[in-house]
C-alpha cells in the first residue's frame, strides 16, 4: 500500500461562478521511504497540491472540489478536525520555503520544537530530546541555541530548525515545499544533503517541491512535473531526467542552474506562467511551447501512459529528444 | 461627455461597489440635500422656523412636546421644531465638519509631503511639531484655542453674486469660522504622519526615481508623482477625519464653547436638552442620533473606501 | 451657577409678611432636642466648591449655606420673620439709631477649645473693613458708615474707632449716620490666632464656634463636616456627619436624589429644582408632597446700557420693556413677573406700580417715534447657565417681533462681569440682584446710584445716572421712620422704572425637594436653605 | 536597546518642552484681565495691583516664560488663579480617579475587543464578521457625552443598576468605565482584527497548523501575541485621545478627575490650571509611549537586539 495516494485531485479558489481551478485532476502516489519530487514553476499548483495533503489550505477561499487523498490508507478530505490534527505532524510534516517567516518570531526555538513533541510525543517532550533533534540536523552547540529566538539565527540554521521541528514527531512523510529557494547556493546544497542523509537514517518518505530540476537528480526516486494545475509528466527520476517526454520538462531542464555554477542567470522559458483563471484553451503550455502545432490551441491532450510508470501529457513530445 | 462626468461616474461606480461605502455616501447625501434644501423647505412652510419661539410648541406645563403631537420629532424647551433644528443643525455640522476636514487635510498633507519628501532637518522639525500636537488631547487643545479666538462674523455666498441662488447662502455666524479653524488646527497631526509614511514609500519607487533622474523639479515630482499616489490614502483619511471633526465640533458645542446659539448646533442642542432628559428625552436622543448617523456615515464611507482601495491603515 | 452677578448682602429680614409654605408647615415641628434627632449622615451634592469658608472672604450667595454650620452669628432669625438672639444673649439700639450694643453668651467656645470673647467680633469687623483683605463685603459694610471706617481703611488708625468692647462679653458698634438695617448684618466671631496662621489654612479648615467643623475639604471632590466637640450654642446639633459631594449638574443631582442617593435635591442656596423636572416632580405622587417653595428677595433683569446708542434713548428702552412677554412660563410657579425691582415679598413692594405690560404694538409705536431705522441691532450678553440661555433666546424672539435684531453673546460668568463694567462695551446683559434685606436700600442703592458709574468696578452696569434718584437714595437710607422710608423707596423705584435702565423680568421663587425622612424647617426667603435646622428621622 | 530608550527619552523631553512652550503662548493670549479672574470682578485697584505684582502679570511675556520654565524645573506648576490651590496638588488629588476610570475601561474593552477581533479574523467575511464590523463602526461614531447621558439615565436612573454619579468607590466607576469601553471597543476590535488577519496569513501560523496544533492553540499561542504588538503601541498612543473621551465622561458622571478639572479651568479661564492639565496629559502620553517602548522589547524579541 502506498503511503500517499492522490487521485484526481481538484482544488478551486472561490465558489460558484467565481471559482478558479488551481489544481486540476492531479494524481500521485508515494511509497514509504521513497522520495517524490514535484517540479514546476511558481503558480503551477504544486504547492497547493502539497499543502492539500494535510488540508492546510485556508478554506475559504480554497475548495476541495473533487478527488481523494489517501494517507496511509485514510481519506484526508473526510477527516474531522481532531483526526486532522493528529496526522499533521504525526504522519506528515512540513518544511516551508521561508524558514525566517515560518518560525514564530516571538517564541524561542527550543519552545517551538518542544511544542511539536508535546503535540505528538508528549512523553518525549524534554529538553534532551530537543537537543538531540537539533544535533541531528547539524546545529552546533544546541544546548545554547534552544534559548535563541528565530531572528538570531542565519537562514540555513533557521531551515535546520524547521527540519528538526518537522522531524520531532517522527513523521512517515516529510513534505519539503521549496526548502532551499530562499537560501544561498552553498546552503542549498547543505540542506539537500541533510535531507538525503536524514532519509537514509530515519527511513521516511519525502515529497520535495521544487522548481529546480537540478537538485532532483540527487535525491528523487520519482519525479512529477506540473504546469498550470495539471501534471504534464511523471516517471522514475533517472528515466525522466535522461529522456524528458514533455516539451515543458525539456524547457525546465534547459533552465536548470547548476549547483556549483557561479552565475544565477538561467536560460528562462519564453513567456510567462499563465495566471490562475486565465489558462489558455487547448494545451495549456502551447503559447510557450517550442514544438507547438496549430491544433494544440484546440485539443487539450490527456495524460497518457507512454511506458510502464511513465506518463506524458503531449502527443508530439513523447518520442524522446 | 465631459471629463468631469466621467470622473463622477467613476467615483459613483467605486462607491457603489462596496455596500459600506454606498450606505455611508447615501446617508451623507441625504443630510447634505436636506441641509441645502432647508431654507427652501422653510419658505414653502414644509418646515418650521428653527429659531422661532412658539408657545404652541409647549404643553400646559410649559414643557416641550413629545414627537408626534404636531411636531414630527417633537419641540424643544422653547417650543421650536426639533426636526427643523436638526436639519438646520446639519448645515452647521456638515459645514464645520467638512471645512475643518479641509483645513486639517491641507495642513496635514502639506506637512506630511514636505516632511517625507525633503527629509532631514525639515522632517525632524516638522515631525517633532506634529508629535507635540499629538501629545495634547485634541479636545483639550481645541478648548484652549477656542478661548483664544475672538468673534468674527462672515457671510459666505457659495454662488456668483449675480445669481439669486440664496439657498447657497451660508452665514458663518459668530464663532463658526473660528470653530472650524480651531478644529482644523487640532485635527491634522494624524494625517501628517500617515501621509509622510506614504510619501517615504512612494519616493523610493522606480518611476519617481526615474523622473528625478530626468531632472524633474521638486514641485513637479510632488505634484505629478507623489500626490496622485497618496491620493487614495488621503481620501480615506479625509472621510474618517470628517467623522472626527464632526464629533469634535459636537463636543465643543456640548461644552458650550462651540457655535453659539441660536444656531441649531447638534452638540449645543444636547446640552440644552439634557436637563429635560427625564421629561423630554427626545431633546437629547434626536440630535444625538443625528450625530451618530452622520459620523457613522463618514466612517462607513472611509471604511468602505479603504476596503476598495486596498492600502491598510488603521481600521 | 447663578445666572447673574449674585450679591448676597448680609442683612436679616425685619418685617416679613411672607412666610414660605415650608415655614408654615414646619412652624409646629417638634421642639429641637438631641434625643429626637439621632444624628446620621446628611448627604448632599453641589456643582462647585464654596469659594471660601472664611466668612470675610465668602463672596457667593451659594456659600452662605455653610457658614451657618461653622459659625454662630450674633443675631439670627426664626421662620424668616423675627430677629432672635444667637451668639448674643440680647442686644439694644440707641434712640438715635446709631449705636448698637450686643451682650454675648458667656459659654461659647471655638472648635479649638478657646472661649469666644467680644474682641473676636471686633476682629471680624476690622478684617472686613480692611481693604488689604479684599473682602467682597468691604463695600457693603462701608455703606453703614461705621465711625472711623474711612480712616481705618486708609491705615491711618490701627483700629476701627466705632467698634469697641466692654470687657469680654459686650460689643458696641457706633455708626456715623442712623441705619435701621444694621442689626441684620451677620457678625461672626473669628479667632485671630487661627486666622493669622501662615498659609491659607484658615480658609480651608476654618475654626468657628458653630455646631460643626470641617473634617475634610478636597477641592472639586468633597466637603465633609464633623461635629465641633466644643459646641455649646443655643440650637441643637442634628448630624454626626455632613457629606457634600462636589461636581455634576443639577439634573444629575436630581436623578441621584430620586434614587435616594441624596437627602436634598439641591444644595445651592439660590437654585431650585431644575425647571425641566419641576412639572414631572409635581405630578409624581411619590414626590409632590415633599416639594416646598419660598419667594426670594431678588430681581432678575437685563441691564440696558443707557450710555450706548440706541439705548441712550429712553423710548427704545421702554419699547424693549413693552416688547418682552414677562408672563411666559409664570404658570410654573418659579417666579413672579416683575413690574419693577422690589420683590413682592418685601414690605416696600408697590402694588400700584404699573410697570410695562406685554404690549408689542406700543413697543413698535415707541420705536417708530424715535425715527431710528429698523431693524435695530443690539447685542445681549449672558452667562452660560441654562436659565440665562433660555431667557436670552426668549428675549431674542420677542424683540425680533417688534423689529429689533438681538445678537446673542454667551460669556463666562467672570468675562461677563468684567465686560459689563467697562463703559460703552456691553449694550445689554442678563443680570440679577439678590438681597437678604427686607429693605430696598440695597437692591436700589447698590446698582442705580449714578455716582458709582465712574468707579472702576461698578455694579451700575446700566450706567444709569439720575441726580434726583441719587439725592433721594441718600435721604431714604438715613430715614428711620418706617412709613416715610418706605414711601421714599417706592418713589425711587417709580422713577427708575420710568427711566427703564433695565428690562425688568422677574422675581424668582425657590423650589426645593427633600426626602421624606428629612424633617425640620428648611427654607426661608433670605438665607434660603438652612442646613443647620433640619434632621433625619426614618 | 539602552541607546534607543535614551534617544526616545531625549526626544520625549524635547517634545514636552515644546508642548510647554506652545501651551504657554496659547493660554497667555486668553482675553480678559487675569487679575480680575483671581480677585473677583469687584476687587479694588489696590488689590488688583498687588495681584499683578504677585503673579508677575505686568512683566514682558518672555520674562514670564522664563519664570514659568524655572518653576517647571522645580516641579512647580504654579497656583490656580481661582482657588489658589497648587496645580500639582489639584492634579495629584484628581489623578487617581482618572487613572482608575481609565484602567478599568482599558481592562473592559481589551477583554471584549481581543476575543471579538480574534473571532472576526478567524471567521473573516462571515456574517458575524460583517455584523461586528458595522457594530464597531457605530461604536466609534458615538459621541461620548451623549452615550454617557443615555446610559446614565437608562441604566443608572431608570433601572437602578448602577449609581448615577460621583466617585465614592470603585462601584461608581463601573458604568463610566463601561461607557468608555463601549466607545473604544469598536476601534480596538477592528485593530485586533486587522492585525490578526495579517498574522493568520503568515507562514508561521501555517507552520503551526502543519505541526498539528489545535485551532485554539494556533489563535492564542501563535497568532495573538504577534497580533497584539501593534495593538499595544496603539494603546500607548491612544492615552491622548482617551483623555479626550474621559473628559466628557467625567463631566457627565460628576467624577472628580483630570478631565473635569480641565473643563472647569477652561470655563474659569484659570490659566495655570489649564497649562497644568495640558502639560500633565502631555507628560502622560509621552510617558505611556515610553512604557510601550519598554513593553515592546519584552513582547517582541526582535526589538531587543535591534539596538
Amino acid at each position: 500500500m502506498p503511503l500517499l495516494e492522490i487521485r484526481n485531485l481538484q482544488i478551486d479558489f472561490g465558489r460558484g461562478a467565481k471559482a478558479l481551478r488551481a489544481v486540476d485532476g492531479v494524481s500521485l502516489s508515494l511509497e514509504p521511504g521513497q522520495t517524490l519530487c514535484l517540479v514546476g514553476e511558481s503558480g503551477s499548483g504544486k504547492s497547493v497540491t502539497a499543502l492539500s495533503i494535510a488540508r492546510l489550505l485556508a478554506s475559504p477561499p480554497a475548495v476541495y472540489a473533487g478527488g481523494e487523498i489517501l494517507l496511509a490508507g485514510r481519506e484526508v478530505l473526510r477527516m474531522r478536525a481532531a483526526e486532522l490534527r493528529q496526522i499533521r505532524g504525526g504522519l506528515v510534516s512540513y518544511v516551508f520555503q521561508e524558514p525566517g517567516a515560518s518560525l514564530n518570531p516571538v517564541l524561542r526555538i527550543g519552545n517551538q520544537i518542544q511544542e511539536a513533541l508535546q503535540l505528538h510525543r508528549p512523553q518525549a517532550a524534554t529538553e534532551a530530546e530537543v537537543i538531540r533533534l537539533l544535533k541531528l540536523v547539524g546545529i552546533p552547540a544546541p544546548e545554547t541555541r534552544i534559548k535563541s529566538y528565530p531572528h538570531e539565527l542565519s537562514g540555513g540554521m533557521q531551515q535546520r530548525v524547521m527540519i528538526a521541528m518537522a522531524l520531532a514527531p517522527q513523521p512517515k512523510l516529510l513534505v519539503a515545499d521549496e526548502p532551499t529557494t530562499a537560501l544561498d547556493v552553498t546552503i542549498q546544497a547543505q540542506i539537500i544533503e541533510l535531507l538525503v542523509h536524514l532519509r537514509q537514517q530515519l527511513g521516511m518518505a519525502i515529497l520535495l517541491i521544487t522548481h529546480n530540476l537540478g537538485i532532483v537528480g540527487d535525491i528523487a526516486d520519482e519525479v512529477a512535473v506540473m504546469y498550470a494545475g495539471q501534471i504534464v509528466e511523471r516517471g522514475p527520476a533517472p528515466e525522466l531526467l535522461r529522456r524528458p517526454g514533455h516539451p515543458y520538462t525539456r524547457a525546465l531542464m534547459n533552465s536548470v542552474p547548476s549547483l556549483d555554477s557561479e552565475t544565477d542567470r538561467l536560460t528562462t522559458i519564453a513567456g510567462g506562467v499563465p495566471q490562475l483563471g486565465a489558462f489558455p484553451a487547448g494545451c495549456r503550455f502551447h503559447p510557450r511551447c517550442a514544438i507547438a502545432r496549430p491544433e494544440c490551441a484546440h485539443a487539450s491532450p490527456p495524460l497518457v501512459a507512454v511506458e510502464p510508470r511513465r506518463w506524458v501529457r503531449c502527443p508530439y513530445g513523447n518520442s524522446p529528444a | 461627455m465631459s471629463p468631469n462626468s466621467g470622473f463622477f461616474k467613476a467615483s459613483l461606480r467605486i462607491i457603489c461597489a462596496n455596500r459600506l461605502a454606498a450606505t455611508g455616501a447615501l446617508i451623507i447625501l441625504l443630510f447634505a440635500l436636506l441641509a441645502l434644501a432647508a431654507p427652501t423647505l422653510l419658505r414653502l412652510h414644509l418646515l418650521g422656523d428653527p429659531n422661532q419661539l412658539n408657545l404652541n410648541g409647549l404643553d400646559q406645563d410649559g414643557m416641550p412636546r413629545s414627537p408626534g403631537q404636531g411636531y414630527w420629532l417633537g419641540s424643544d424647551n422653547l417650543g421650536r421644531d426639533v426636526l427643523s433644528r436638526v436639519i438646520y443643525g446639519a448645515r452647521v455640522s456638515l459645514l464645520v465638519g467638512v471645512a475643518s476636514m479641509l483645513t486639517a487635510t491641507l495642513i496635514g498633507v502639506t506637512v506630511g509631503l514636505l516632511s517625507g519628501f525633503y527629509g532631514g532637518k525639515l522632517d525632524l522639525v516638522l515631525m517633532r511639531f506634529t508629535e507635540m500636537n499629538l501629545t495634547i488631547p485634541s479636545i483639550l487643545l481645541a478648548m484652549a484655542f477656542t478661548s483664544l479666538i475672538g468673534d468674527n462674523g462672515r457671510v459666505i455666498h457659495l454662488h456668483p453674486a449675480a445669481l439669486p441662488w440664496h439657498f447657497l447662502d451660508i452665514t458663518l455666524k459668530r464663532g463658526m469660522l473660528s470653530v472650524f479653524l480651531v478644529i482644523g488646527f487640532v485635527s491634522w497631526p494624524g494625517m501628517a504622519r500617515i501621509v509622510r509614511a506614504q510619501v517615504l514609500g512612494v519616493k523610493e519607487r522606480e518611476f519617481v526615481q526615474a523622473a528625478r533622474a530626468l531632472g524633474a523639479s521638486h514641485w513637479r515630482l510632488i505634484w505629478r508623482h507623489l500626490l496622485p499616489n497618496i491620493l487614495p490614502t488621503v481620501i480615506v483619511l479625509a472621510a474618517m477625519t470628517t467623522a472626527n471633526t464632526i464629533l469634535l465640533e459636537a463636543g465643543l458645542g456640548y461644552l458650550g464653547i462651540g457655535v453659539p446659539p441660536p444656531a441649531p448646533d447638534w452638540g449645543t442642542m444636547i446640552t440644552e436638552g439634557q436637563p429635560y432628559f427625564a421629561t423630554a428625552p427626545h431633546l437629547v436622543i434626536v440630535p444625538g442620533a443625528a450625530i451618530v448617523l452622520t459620523v457613522l456615515a463618514f466612517n462607513l464611507l472611509g471604511q468602505g473606501l479603504q476596503e476598495l482601495m486596498g492600502p491598510r491603515q488603521k481600521p | 451657577m447663578k445666572p447673574a452677578p449674585a450679591n448676597l448682602t448680609r442683612f436679616r429680614p425685619w418685617l416679613l409678611a411672607v412666610a414660605s409654605l415650608a415655614a408654615m408647615a414646619f412652624a409646629s415641628a417638634p421642639a429641637a432636642g438631641d434625643a429626637l434627632h439621632p444624628g446620621g449622615t446628611f448627604h448632599l451634592a453641589r456643582a462647585d466648591d464654596p469659594q471660601s469658608l472664611d466668612p470675610v472672604l465668602q463672596q457667593l450667595a451659594d456659600d452662605f449655606l455653610f457658614l451657618s454650620l461653622l459659625y454662630l452669628p450674633l443675631l439670627d432669625n426664626t421662620n424668616g420673620v423675627d430677629l432672635v438672639a444667637c451668639a448674643a444673649r440680647d442686644w439694644n439700639t440707641s434712640s438715635d439709631g446709631r449705636t448698637f450694643t450686643f451682650h454675648l453668651r458667656p459659654d461659647l467656645r471655638f472648635s479649638n477649645g478657646r472661649t469666644v470673647v467680644a474682641a473676636d467680633y471686633a476682629y471680624f469687623l476690622e478684617r472686613e473693613a480692611d481693604p488689604r483683605n479684599a473682602s467682597p463685603n468691604f463695600a457693603l459694610l462701608g455703606a453703614y458708615h461705621i465711625r472711623g471706617a474711612a480712616d481705618f481703611a486708609a491705615h491711618r488708625t490701627k483700629h476701627l474707632a466705632g467698634v469697641h468692647t466692654d470687657g469680654t462679653q459686650t460689643l458696641v458698634v457706633e455708626l456715623d449716620q442712623p441705619d435701621p438695617t444694621f442689626p441684620f448684618y451677620y457678625i461672626f466671631a473669628l479667632p485671630q490666632e487661627e486666622v493669622e496662621r501662615p498659609g491659607d489654612a484658615f480658609a480651608r479648615h476654618p475654626t468657628g464656634d458653630g455646631p460643626y467643623m470641617v473634617d475634610e475639604w478636597t477641592r472639586g471632590v468633597r466637603l465633609v463636616f464633623k461635629p465641633n466637640p466644643f459646641y455649646t450654642g443655643p440650637a441643637p446639633r442634628h448630624f454626626d456627619r455632613i457629606e457634600i459631594m462636589i461636581g455634576g449638574d443639577e439634573a444629575t443631582h436630581l436623578l441621584m436624589f430620586e434614587r435616594g442617593e441624596l437627602d436634598l435635591a439641591n444644595s445651592t442656596a439660590i437654585a431650585s429644582i431644575p425647571e425641566p423636572d419641576q412639572a414631572r416632580i409635581l405630578r409624581d405622587p411619590r414626590w409632590k408632597r415633599y416639594v416646598e417653595r419660598s419667594p426670594l428677595f431678588a430681581a432678575h433683569f437685563a441691564n440696558l446700557n443707557t450710555q450706548m446708542p440706541p439705548l441712550d434713548d429712553r423710548r427704545v428702552r421702554q419699547a424693549i420693556n413693552y416688547a418682552v412677554d414677562k408672563t411666559r412660563r409664570a404658570a410654573s410657579g418659579r417666579f413672579t413677573p416683575a413690574k419693577g425691582l422690589i420683590p413682592p415679598c418685601m414690605p416696600a413692594y408697590n402694588t400700584n406700580l404699573a410697570g410695562y405690560p406685554f404690549d408689542p404694538p406700543k413697543a413698535r409705536r415707541l420705536l417708530a417715534e424715535t425715527g431710528l431705522p429698523l431693524p435695530l441691532h443690539l447685542t445681549l450678553w449672558y452667562a452660560t447657565d441654562q436659565d440665562s440661555i433660555m431667557q436670552a433666546q426668549e428675549i431674542q424672539a420677542d424683540l425680533h417681533a417688534v423689529g429689533i435684531e438681538l445678537n446673542l453673546r454667551q460669556a463666562s460668568f467672570s468675562e461677563l462681569n468684567d465686560a459689563a463694567e467697562i463703559p460703552g462695551k456691553v449694550q445689554m446683559s442678563l443680570s440679577g440682584w439678590f438681597t437678604s434685606m427686607p429693605d430696598p436700600k440695597d437692591i436700589l442703592g447698590s446698582q442705580f446710584d449714578g455716582r458709582t458709574i465712574t468707579n472702576a468696578a461698578t455694579y451700575n452696569t446700566s450706567f444709569y445716572n439720575n441726580p434726583e434718584v441719587n439725592r433721594l437714595l441718600d435721604e431714604a437710607s438715613r430715614t428711620l421712620e418706617p412709613g416715610r422710608r418706605l414711601a421714599l423707596y417706592r418713589k425711587i423705584e417709580e422713577m427708575i422704572v420710568g427711566d427703564a435702565p433695565c428690562l425688568f423680568l422677574k422675581h424668582p421663587i425657590l423650589c426645593e425637594l427633600r426626602q421624606p425622612w428629612l424633617k425640620g424647617p428648611l427654607l426661608e426667603p433670605l438665607w434660603p436653605i438652612r442646613l443647620d435646622r433640619v434632621w433625619i428621622e426614618r | 536597546m539602552l541607546t534607543r530608550l535614551l534617544t526616545r527619552f531625549w526626544w520625549s523631553t524635547v517634545t514636552l518642552l515644546g508642548t510647554a512652550f506652545l501651551t504657554f503662548f496659547l493660554v497667555n493670549a486668553v482675553p480678559g484681565d487675569v487679575a480680575k479672574v483671581i480677585a473677583g470682578s469687584k476687587a479694588s485697584g489696590e488689590v488688583l495691583q498687588e495681584i499683578h505684582a504677585k503673579y508677575h502679570l505686568d512683566d514682558p511675556v518672555l520674562k514670564r516664560l522664563g519664570f514659568y520654565f524655572i518653576q517647571l524645573a522645580h516641579g512647580d506648576l504654579g497656583h490656580s488663579y481661582v482657588t489658589d490651590q497648587a496645580v500639582a496638588e489639584a492634579i495629584r488629588i484628581r489623578f487617581p480617579t482618572t487613572a482608575a476610570l481609565t484602567g478599568l475601561a482599558v481592562l473592559m474593552w481589551v477583554a471584549l475587543a481581543v476575543p471579538l477581533g480574534v473571532l472576526t479574523a478567524r471567521f473573516r467575511n462571515s456574517w458575524f464578521d460583517r455584523t461586528i464590523l458595522v457594530v464597531a463602526t457605530v461604536s466609534l461614531s458615538l459621541p461620548s457625552f451623549w452615550l454617557a447621558r443615555v446610559l446614565q439615565y437608562w441604566l443608572a436612573y431608570k433601572l437602578g443598576w448602577f449609581p448615577v454619579g460621583f466617585f465614592r468607590g470603585l462601584v461608581d466607576l463601573l458604568l463610566p468605565a463601561a461607557t468608555l469601553a463601549l466607545l473604544m471597543v469598536g476601534y480596538y476590535a477592528r485593530l485586533v482584527h486587522t492585525n490578526m488577519v495579517e498574522v493568520l496569513d503568515s507562514p508561521y501560523v501555517r507552520a503551526a497548523r502543519a505541526k498539528g496544533a489545535s485551532e485554539t492553540r494556533v489563535l492564542f499561542k501563535h497568532a495573538l501575541r504577534n497580533a497584539l504588538i501593534p495593538v499595544i503601541t496603539m494603546l500607548g498612543m491612544d492615552v491622548a485621545s482617551l483623555l479626550g473621551g474621559v473628559l466628557f465622561i467625567e463631566n457627565v458622571f460628576a467624577l472628580p478627575g483630570i478631565g473635569n478639572l480641565a473643563v472647569q479651568s477652561v470655563l474659569n479661564l484659570d490659566v495655570p490650571m489649564i497649562m497644568g492639565t495640558v502639560l500633565f496629559s502631555a507628560t502622560l502620553v509621552v510617558g505611556a509611549n515610553w512604557v510601550v517602548d519598554l513593553l515592546y522589547g519584552w513582547i517582541d524579541p526582535r526589538i531587543k537586539s535591534a539596538g
